[in-house]
């Protein structure tokens, strides 16, 4: 197994590196945001695999919800987890590109303020999780916190889409028609492969370690059981 | 007599400790067993698993032949459950609470059936009144009215003498006994063995979660079993 | 189809009636309610401020604080007197249940928002001209949205160990597109002139109705078992 | 070096900085992890 980890983790890596090529020196300045815009080449795929972790945690929660298998509630954990690393990556790089381009730190445009609420759901997941003692009650309930939860993300799209339409607000990351150039788009696909690919050794790591905590904790209370 | 009723190895844990630790029971159709031991021993623990309101740990266990873990709809349909608590509604009359009731189970025929479940019970004359006037006797009495109104095959109750005067306990203890010449199973948590003593068939001590006597199919009196759960009481503590 | 309906009544008249001698969630949407719509009049100066900024804040803002407050509750009193173990222990379709309750806590919402709204009526000096069948059906929407999820987490707070905090965290991030649509439609609503752009936000409304009823009718039955 | 060169490295080094310690502390949990479960299960065995 850690095999499988030690190639997944060089070809992120390699993408990386590519990314890197190819964002710093080799495509050209987009016309009206300039050097600034290369954000966006680690900007939106830290947003894509946030989007992609939380659909994760939805799926494997509608599993353990039919299947009761503890380890499909550990992999909705651990890409939870997961999940709100890269989009905090994602609240925190957007105004880094704000910042230069409008003199703001903060814009409520679609994109950011979806991902500030994706982000407010996901907190809530954990928050969740943290505050419930026994095992199976906490899965079941994060299964269907998260299931609703994602059915809530679209829609909170939708809506900023409804409201930007009428309270126009500088877009991080360009307007819907800007129709990006073939090199830009083969560039955004290098970073969002390298870390898609990232985000999957993460999710291995985080799930070996959350079955290794539960058998820790299972022998301790086999312990206490036999001396009763 | 089939078996009703067949738990093997069953468990339950809350947070660190057993609650109940691999309790193996069988209740065969029509029997009726007693459920001894000290408060903390697991009784309602166990209860609260053969009446699928919680779910076991570990361990296996069949209702009706069904898995508890996955059919628990279908055999609480069949199951009565007598709890601590009555889950009667005060606000509402007797009547009311049991038409409450017979909506749940999507029972039919209903004026009929809680008229008759009243009269068995003795509170057809207070069918109209407020269940928060109610003394604690006449509340058990319609709290079983309420697990008998779908006409359950086995019926679960969980300290029903205690809070009781001698008058009520009595009267209960003949109603229960009534239910047995139905043909109804029943498994009942109690510490007053004497009470089931004539009826019941068998008799099983629980001691900090654990199955720590049973007694046979064999005639058992309640003297012998009281000074036996003394002294097994002794030899833990 | 009868069981279905008869115990949806069932939950339905057994929560009013329960309701009808406490009168406790009523007393907490209202008094909540009202309690943030005096405070946003003394945080907002309504003379200084056009009413359509103020009021569709204010009185969204007043109807989600005092709904969760009532809905925990709603959800603490089915906890107490043994309502919710009565379900559990009957075959009774959690669907139904769901529907049953669903409707209970919409209309001890609208009963609670409707109090509210009079006095904002009187306090912001709102007249006919405003108050016109685009307002309410904004209003209905915008609680059955509310509801929908409500009643789900209801259950899912109470078995939290941070309870009734734990409903705001839970609800208020999703509920973010209705709380958008409902007060970006009421502030349309009040401008006088015409009401271009409502109809983006009363479809978001009942998509978002739709989306979040279904959901809660096929897992309510999860988080009760639970 | 261009201008905001070193802004737009910032932001990718942000990025880089955060993924990889969390794979460290994620690889060293696990690893106290595994050191844990060692002792508990040498100690059930054992004794």
């Amino acid at each position: 197994m850690r095999s499988t980890d030690r190639i997944l983790l060089t070809l992120s890596a390699a993408a990386m590196l590519a990314l890197c090529y190819l964002v710093f020196l080799y495509i050209p300045l987009e016309k009206t945001q300039g050097y600034i815009q290369k954000i966006f080449y680690i900007h939106v795929p830290c947003a894509w695999v946030g989007f992609v972790a939380f659909t994760v945690t939805a799926i494997m929660g509608g599993r353990y919800l039919a299947t009761r298998d503890p380890d499909h509630d550990r992999w909705a954990a651990a890409s939870a987890e997961i999940g709100i690393v890269f989009t905090t990556l994602v609240l925190i790089t957007g105004p880094m590109w704000a910042r230069p381009v409008w003199g703001i730190w903060w814009t409520w445009d679609i994109r950011l303020t979806s991902t500030l609420v994706l982000w407010l759901i996901y907190l809530a997941y954990l928050i969740l999780r943290q505050t419930v003692a026994e095992r199976d009650r906490r899965s079941v309930l994060a299964a269907v916190t998260g299931i609703i939860g994602w059915l809530g993300v679209p829609i909170v799209y939708l809506g900023n889409r409804v409201r930007a339409s009428q309270h126009p607000a500088p877009v991080v990351g360009g307007g819907e028609d800007s129709g990006l150039a073939p090199i830009f788009l083969a560039t955004l696909l290098v970073g969002v492969f390298s870390l898609t690919v990232f985000y999957i050794v993460l999710l291995r790591a985080r799930v070996r370690g959350a079955r290794l905590e539960d058998a820790i904790e299972e022998l301790q209370i086999a312990e206490g059981r036999d001396h009763a | 007599m089939d078996t009703l009723l067949s738990a093997r190895g069953l468990s339950r844990r809350y947070g660190r400790n057993w609650a109940l630790s691999r309790v193996d029971l069988e209740v065969g159709a029509g029997e009726v067993v007693a459920l001894l031991g000290a408060n903390g021993a697991g009784k309602s623990t166990l209860l609260n698993l053969l009446s699928t309101l919680h779910r076991p740990t570990e361990g296996t266990l069949e209702i009706f032949g069904l898995d508890a873990r996955h059919h628990h709809t279908r055999i609480r349909a069949r199951l009565g459950y007598v709890a601590h608590a009555t889950l009667l509604d005060d606000g509402l009359t007797a009547r009311e609470n049991l038409r409450y009731y017979a909506a749940l189970f999507g029972l039919t025929k209903v004026d009929r059936l809680v008229d008759e479940r009243l009269e068995e019970v003795g509170l057809s004359r207070r069918a109209h009144d407020r269940v928060a006037g109610f003394s604690r006797g006449m509340r058990q009495r319609l709290s079983l009215a309420r697990a008998l109104l779908h006409d359950p095959e086995l019926l679960i109750l969980d300290e029903p003498f205690t809070g009781l005067d001698a008058a009520g306990c009595r009267d209960l203890a003949a109603r229960l006994e009534e239910e047995k010449s139905k043909g109804r199973a029943i498994v009942l948590a109690t510490h007053q063995l004497e009470r089931v003593l004539s009826w019941s068939d068998r008799a099983l001590l629980l001691h900090r979660g654990r199955k720590v006597q049973e007694s046979g199919a064999d005639r058992y009196d309640a003297a012998g079993w009281a000074v036996h759960l003394a002294e097994v009481a002794e030899e833990r503590t | 189809m009868s069981a279905f309906l008869s115990v949806t009544r069932a939950v339905f008249r057994r929560d009013l009636s329960a309701e009808w001698r406490q009168k406790d969630v009523l007393t907490t949407v209202i008094m909540f309610g009202l309690l943030t719509v005096v405070t946003f009049v003394f945080a907002f100066d309504p003379a200084r401020h056009a009413r359509e900024e103020i009021v569709p804040g204010c009185l969204w803002t007043a109807y989600l604080f005092a709904g969760m407050l009532g809905l925990g509750r709603s959800a603490a009193r089915d906890g107490q007197d043994g309502g919710t173990v009565g379900l559990l222990l009957s075959p009774a379709d959690r669907g139904a249940v769901y529907v049953g309750k669903f409707l209970s806590h919409a209309v001890f919402m609208l009963a609670g928002e409707a109090v509210v709204l009079l006095f904002t009526i009187v306090w912001f000096d709102l007249d006919g001209r405003h108050l016109t069948a685009p307002f309410f059906l904004i209003l209905l929407l915008g609680t059955l949205g509310f509801v929908a999820v409500g009643t789900v987490f209801a259950v899912v707070s109470q078995k939290s160990r941070l309870r009734e905090v734990m409903l705001p965290v839970l609800m208020l991030p999703i509920l973010a597109p209705m709380v958008m649509a409902a007060v970006e439609g009421t502030a349309i609503v009040l401008t006088p002139g015409s009401n271009e752009g409502l109809g983006e936000w009363l479809k978001l409304l009942a998509g978002f109705d739709l989306v979040f009823a279904v959901a809660g009718f096929l897992l309510y039955g999860f988080v009760l078992e639970e | 070096m261009p201008d905001h060169f070193w802004w737009v490295f910032a932001v990718y080094g942000v990025v880089w900085v955060a993924i990889i310690l969390y794979l460290a502390r994620l690889s060293a949990r696990q690893a106290e992890a595994e050191r844990q479960l060692e002792i508990l299960r040498s100690e059930r065995n054992g004794a």
